[in-house]
């Protein structure tokens, strides 16, 4: 075995890492979570070879079973994917590794199972990033669908029908994408991503329209405004485990995988010149942007608050890929490594503190910085970091967004964008004020969350920062190769 | 290690470093007092040590690394930057030796919290008066603005609440202005850093464009100036403890907006490129607008601290005119006027807090004959008064004599006459304070005795400083020097 | 819709045999799945060696569905699950089911093993013997259907297919060559015997899996989840 | 008229039967208030999506993908086997799919005792 | 030539899934569900597809009527749309 297999490991890992701890788990339970944090620690340290090689040697790709593609499938590990495995594969880990309580709390005797789906859930996603293949890109897009409708469900008692509606709305997202498949491969015969660059004709209709059809069925899987109904109710109602699991990346890497088609297969110069999509995704984002802020703000229920603000963080991530330049796609890919961070750091706070208080209203927060200093603390630096104040990750994927956007002249973009960001500001300001000032009584017993559960809280406030002040060695370690052809960033 | 390019960094790390450690020794408020004391020492003690490079005309630069593509994290010494850096460390030693009297005095809550955000403050504030481009520029100005938010609603009173909400309603959108125009001008210009003389020209867009992105930087440094109209969070800020209003209003904050200013006019724009378009005119009306108006406003006020916060909107006009004239004198003028008002504001805010915490009053019809019962700091408050009214022999008067040659310089005499006007309105609202403190009796005051040192040594030092200034101005920090250096180096002419 | 319909001309005819699609890839499949693999039914070379990492896929997502059902439905404690169905008075369709049963089983197990020669394999194989043991439960009852295969074999089943499936492609990568690379099976066989094997061996695999994942679905939806069994 | 309706009907009549019941999936999926029909509309527009390609890959005169020694191996006489590959895993994906909605559905039923779109978002807004 | 065929079968299949949709009765919507799996599976033997057809007749008619009959048992029968 040689480090040419690197790409296939992560996903045998988690598959055989799923169903090891689904039998350990029938014999003694305890094991499974221990299990699962060890199988995310070795994907983590794969993705980080992969990331190493792939950085000294280029794009590493890997001919499944020995067929050469168009044949057979082949995996791609480019610099562009490898970013978006490590992102996915970090995140796991961070949240693997305080799970146990909460799960234990949330799923009580199934955690095992849990344990299990989100590694199947993982083994989705990073399969998606990897696949150089359109049609297994949708298999793997159902894995990971799947369990995260499962996991989802395992919530509070509504979770079961916020994950209908998911499953309903992202069964849909899936098809219109197999549908849009159909037609690229019956007009150009081949399955493989360059190959189908290659053949395909952005002249013809059948061709157009499988784009509008792919950016639809994603643009409801990435709940682009109007299509984000489903996610405040997924992300409120889901356990906080699946939410700090789901929330940072399921969005994400629909992102990943609309960049992928709409830049690498159907080409910039199709999506933004011949046809107004990218224009569309662009308008669209702004609404979301500003909507999901503005309903964040109406939010009594912090972690409803977190979901609709996702809303808007994700539409941001929208707003890069629509203005299709350089530096605004490298806004937004840094907004998805910035956003996971810090996203995932709320959510995390929000299960220590359901953990430590078993109650998330925001009126019940009111002092309770004082209590867990640490995880607020944390907490504080990814507010921040929502609000896009330097210097953070947050503010300098707006600097780069904003950027773009005055180099395209789209000057309103840039004052929506800018504007939405002091409505973020007002409801993290809010609830800020009320962590440290205020004082209540029956917080009085509260303390600090266990240290399995509070470090990895720490790790991701610090990481916020870290992306902000050395957002360039980010810059030029992976975006710059990561842009799709024809964009380049200059300097 | 401690080579000259490496000297703005340590200016940076000792506030820095007192942080973690003010936090780690919250249990023990004698050593926790301790690292302030020693890291407003250092700090001051390292920025004095460039001093002699600066004199000489170096410009130290010293890059961190990159923070976007052609934009770096990167501190720079001038003469500008090292004389507001020089202002904010100096008197950081003030405040905090005065802080402890007063928060001890006043038994404040959260004390650990009040020293930790005090060092971030200054971290910021040197910072900014250190940073090389805009970009870093903005990163601790709005640094700055978080910093100081727990500071001023660190009461935690309804009133202190409302006011941190009404600062943020202010600063952010500022900041965010700010961010606009800086990314605007990265766009167009491509570069951001600091050039003396400016480094946007006509070339780089219609006068229209850069009329706009001037307005835009001024709407995004003029609300920390408390340029009118966008100026009322300042006094409604008061509601923080005094050392914070002194930090506030004489070095951080407010300081941190008139350097802001200064910095886009003389080393963003430049005079040529602000007589093209024209722009200097509208700010230098704004300016003398303003110093007029909150002057008037000043003489309504009945609370002490509120009537010495207009007082300050006034005198930080002052510079935003200086740098408004473009002449060599008018700019020697407004840096001048940045360290002389930096000196005699936070004399008067101790006297305010000394009174206050002796004797809980806050309004000025209550201190008839005060001045008897604690006759050094009353004295002090005259001469700082008098210090901002101009009169000669005080340190006020340097500034505003070159202010007002400046104002000649360019021919725009109205000023002058502006400039005459409001000292003559300073006496209006300061004299009656000192006479009905020293020439009235209250027998309220019969049990009230001088403050404790903590608190009466500060301001005499500040007072005694600004009266050494006053006979020469160029004693130890060679303000005047700089000054000159600043001026030349801006408007390419030599002043005097 | 609309929109679909004006794309339509752009589309290949019906039946069109010079259509894109026909040519490129799938005529390759055509031409060389007999060579490659010493097997008749392309697709089955197709699914289970072109595009085996598909198929291994797709049993994941049988397996995630079956763990879902099992995660969201089934109750830890026994004694809290009681089970919909019972046996039925019917004789006729007692004995119907008796009969048939195993005569579907034997069909299935057919259709698995000679999955490479004909339409079948893994998937309807796997279905056909779930479908009979459904058969079963639906007639017999849960309880007495227990001893023909018992629930607590589903999850096990379900694992060993992904297991022998994954497995496969491991050996195959310890051998030196890629993931579920046949030919590399060191087992010093012709190149297409060995994809023959390798195809076999996760046409199995996959009938495991869809076998124990389709009976724990139904055992999953069909248990009430409170202690009495309701009529 | 005839030059759209042509290519259309004539040549492409699979292509608009497909998209009748993808419309007729789309219908139940969007309309129906029954979450069990919303289900059904969800299947019946995925088997649509399946149809799509079946029919793409079908070829007159094509035999079935099986290897038959008196044809030979040429591609043009075989109806397309890819797509039927591709559809395997398809359908089998669409059943798991509708395995786990309904495992969801009987969930929700435990809970709130109904299956009715509007009746469950009552009781959702009560409790 | 199975033309007429085909096109019989996707008539069928058509009702079939109408009438899946328009009958209340959650249990007779399931049976005609099957029929509808039933007739695709034809369908796609008409069209070539034996393997598909194959898969679709027991996982699409099979199977799923299967589960779509059990969850039935256990919700409700009726339907008011």
């Amino acid at each position: 075995m040689t480090w040419s297999q690197l790409p296939i490991l992560t996903p045998v890992v988690l598959l055989v890492g799923a169903t090891a701890v689904l039998l350990t788990g029938r014999i003694r339970p305890s094991l499974a979570h221990r299990l699962a944090t060890a199988t995310c620690a070795s994907c983590f340290a794969i993705a980080i070879a992969l990331a190493v090689q792939v950085h000294h040697h280029g794009p590493t790709h890997y001919a499944l079973g020995g067929w050469s593609p168009p044949i057979g499938i082949e995996l791609v590990a480019d610099t562009l994917s490898v970013y978006f495995l490590l992102v996915i594969t970090g995140i796991a880990l961070l949240v693997m590794v305080g799970a146990a309580p909460a799960v234990e709390r949330d799923t009580p005797g199934r955690s095992v199972e849990f344990f299990a789906i989100s590694l199947i859930f993982l083994l989705g996603l990073s399969g998606i990033v990897l696949t150089g293949d359109l049609f297994n890109l949708y298999v793997f897009l159902e894995i990971s669908s799947l369990s995260a409708y499962t996991l989802v469900s395992s919530g509070d008692e509504r979770a079961g029908v916020a994950a209908f509606r998911y499953l309903i709305v992202g069964t849909i997202g899936a098809s219109f994408y197999l549908l849009g498949l159909g037609f690229l491969y019956s007009v150009t015969g081949t399955l493989n991503m360059t190959d189908m660059a290659m053949r395909l004709d952005p002249a013809a209709i059948p061709v157009r329209l499988a784009a509008v059809m792919i950016t639809v069925g994603l643009g409801l899987k990435m709940a682009i405004f109007p299509m984000h109904r489903w996610l405040p109710d997924a992300y409120t109602h889901a356990s906080s485990t699946a939410t700090a699991l789901i929330a940072p990346i399921m969005t994400k890497v629909s992102a990943y995988v609309l960049i992928r088609i709409l830049f690498f297969v159907f080409g910039t110069s199709m999506v933004s010149i011949d046809l107004p999509i990218a224009q569309a995704i662009m308008w669209l984002s702004v609404a979301g942007v500003l909507v999901g802020s503005t309903m964040a703000i109406a939010q009594t229920d912090l972690k409803r608050m977190l979901a609709y603000s996702s809303v808007a963080q994700v539409a941001y991530i929208g707003v890069g890929i629509g203005l299709a330049t350089p530096l605004a796609l490298a806004g937004a890919l840094l907004h998805v490594i910035s956003h996971a961070t810090m996203k995932c750091c709320l959510f995390l706070v929000v299960g220590a503190v359901e953990l430590q208080t078993g109650n998330r209203k925001l009126s019940s927060l009111s002092g309770i910085g004082r209590k867990m200093p640490w995880t607020f603390a944390a907490f504080t630096a990814a507010a921040v970091a929502m609000i896009g104040l330097p210097p953070t990750g947050g503010f300098f994927s707006k600097w780069y967004l904003v950027l773009g956007g005055m180099a395209t002249g789209e000057w309103w973009v840039v004052i929506f964008v800018l504007g939405a960001s002091l409505l973020t500001a007002t409801y993290f300001f809010r609830l800020l004020e009320s962590i440290y000032t205020r004082q209540s009584s029956e917080l009085a017993p509260i303390k600090e969350a266990p240290l399995a559960v509070a470090l990895p809280i720490v790790i991701l406030g610090l990481a916020v920062i870290l992306f902000g002040l050395f957002n360039s060695r980010i810059l030029d370690l992976f975006l710059r190769d990561a842009m799709p052809p024809g964009l380049v960033i200059s300097g | 290690m401690f080579s000259e390019t490496t000297q703005p960094l340590w200016a940076l790390v000792p506030s820095l470093l007192a942080i973690p450690l003010i936090l780690a020794t919250a249990r023990r408020p004698n050593l926790r007092e301790t690292w302030t004391l020693l890291a407003a020492l250092s700090q001051c003690a390292v920025v004095l040590s460039m001093l002699p490079w600066v004199l000489e005309g170096h410009v130290i630069e010293s890059t961190l690394w990159s923070l976007a593509p052609d934009i770096n994290l990167s501190l720079r010494v001038d003469p500008l930057g090292f004389l507001f850096a020089l202002v904010a460390s100096t008197l950081w030693i003030v405040t905090s030796c005065y802080s402890i009297g007063y928060v001890r005095g006043t038994r404040e809550k959260h004390q650990t919290r009040y020293f930790a955000s005090f060092a971030c403050c200054l971290t910021a504030t040197i910072g900014i008066a250190f940073s090389a481009n805009l970009l870093t520029f903005l990163l601790f100005f709005e640094l700055l603005t978080l910093t100081t938010y727990p500071l001023v609603i660190h009461k935690e009173t309804k009133a202190a609440l409302s006011a941190g909400r009404k600062y943020l309603a202010y600063t952010l959108p500022a900041g965010l202005t700010l961010f606009g125009a800086i990314c605007w001008t990265a766009t167009t210009a491509g570069n951001l850093d600091f050039v003396a003389g400016g480094f946007l020209s006509t070339k780089h867009g219609t006068a229209e464009t850069l009329q706009l992105i001037f307005l835009l930087f001024m709407i995004g440094v003029g609300v920390k100036a408390g340029v009118m109209p966008l100026h009322s969070w300042l006094p409604s800020a008061m509601a923080a403890p005094t050392p914070v209003s002194a930090l506030l209003h004489a070095v951080a904050v407010v300081k941190a907006g008139a350097f802001g200013v200064l910095r886009v006019t003389g080393y963003v724009f430049g005079p040529e490129l602000l007589r093209d378009i024209g722009a200097w005119t509208a700010l230098a009306w704004f300016a003398g607008i303003t110093l007029t108006m909150a002057s008037l406003l000043a003489i309504r006020q009945n609370n002490l601290k509120r009537r010495l916060a207009y007082s300050t909107i006034a005198h930080l006009s002052y510079t935003v005119l200086g740098a408004a004239l473009l002449s060599p004198w008018s700019w020697t003028g407004a840096s001048l006027h940045l360290v002389f008002h930096a000196t005699l504001k936070i004399t008067l805010f101790f006297c305010a807090g000394a009174i206050y915490v002796n004797t809980h009053i806050e309004n000025i019809s209550d201190m008839a004959g005060i001045g008897r019962r604690m006759p050094v700091t009353m004295a002090a408050f005259a001469v700082a008064s008098l210090g901002l009214v101009g009169f000669p022999g005080i340190s006020g008067f340097a500034s505003k004599w070159s202010l007002a040659l400046g104002s000649l310089e360019a021919g725009q005499g109205v000023f002058l006459g502006l400039l005459v006007l409001s000292g003559v309105l300073n006496a209006s609202y300061f004299l009656p304070i000192i006479h009905a403190a020293f020439f009235k009796t209250n027998p309220a005051f019969d049990r009230v005795a001088e403050a404790s040192p903590w608190l009466v040594a500060p301001l005499v030092i500040t007072a005694t400083i600004s009266v050494v200034w006053g006979i020469a101005p160029n004693l130890g920090a060679h303000a005047v020097d700089l000054a000159m250096l600043i001026a030349t180096s801006v408007t390419g002419e030599h002043s005097g | 819709m609309g929109l679909l319909l004006v794309a339509g001309p752009g589309l290949p005819a019906f039946g069109d045999p010079e259509s894109a699609a026909a040519g490129h890839v799938s005529a390759h499949f055509v031409e060389n799945a007999y060579l490659d693999s010493h097997t008749p039914n392309i697709v089955t070379v197709i699914i289970a060696d072109y595009r085996g990492f598909d198929t291994l896929g797709e049993v994941v997502v049988v397996f995630v569905a079956g763990l879902a059902c099992l995660f969201l439905l089934r109750r830890s404690n026994p004694q809290q699950t009681g089970y919909l169905l019972r046996r039925t008075d019917s004789i006729i369709v007692d004995l119907a089911t008796r009969v048939m049963t195993p005569i579907i089983q034997v069909f299935a197990l057919y259709v698995i093993f000679h999955g490479h020669y004909s339409p079948g394999g893994g998937f309807q194989g796997g279905a056909l013997f779930a479908g009979s043991i459904l058969l079963q439960r639906v007639s017999q009852g849960h309880e007495n259907s227990q001893h023909t295969f018992s629930r607590h074999l589903d999850t096990p089943f379900a694992i060993a297919g992904v297991l022998i499936f994954a497995g496969l492609g491991v050996v195959t990568l310890l051998a030196g060559g890629n993931y579920l690379q046949y030919d590399q099976l060191p087992l010093g066989l012709r190149l297409d015997m060995l994809r023959n094997l390798g195809i076999l061996v996760a046409e199995v695999g996959v009938a495991f899996a869809v076998v124990g994942t389709l009976v724990s679905i139904f055992d999953d939806l069909s248990c009430t989840g409170r202690g009495i069994p309701r009529d | 008229m005839t030059e759209f309706l042509q290519p259309l009907v004539i040549d492409r009549w699979a292509y608009v039967f497909t998209i009748l019941l993808l419309s007729v999936g789309l219908y139940g999926l969007v309309m129906k208030k029954n979450l069990i029909k919303k289900l059904i509309g969800m299947n019946i527009f995925q088997t649509a999506v399946i149809l799509f390609f079946i029919q793409q890959a079908y070829k007159h005169g094509g035999t079935v993908p099986i290897y038959d020694t008196t044809v030979g191996a040429r591609p043009e006489l075989y109806v397309n086997p890819l797509p039927h590959g591709l559809m395997l895993t398809a359908i089998v994906v669409s059943v798991a799919t509708t395995g786990v909605a309904l495992a969801l559905l009987v969930l929700i039923h435990r809970r709130y005792e109904t299956l009715n779109e509007d009746e469950l978002l009552q009781k959702l807004r009560e409790s | 030539m199975n033309g007429p065929i085909t096109a019989l079968f996707f008539l069928l299949a058509l009702i079939a899934a109408i009438a899946a949709l328009k009958v209340k009765d959650l249990l007779a919507v399931a049976v005609i569900l099957t029929a509808f799996g039933f007739f695709v599976a034809l369908l796609y033997t008409a069209l070539g597809a034996i393997d598909v057809g194959f898969n679709e007749a027991v996982l699409g008619a099979g199977v799923t009527g299967v589960l779509f009959v059990v969850a039935i048992h256990h919700t409700q029968r009726r339907s008011i749309d």
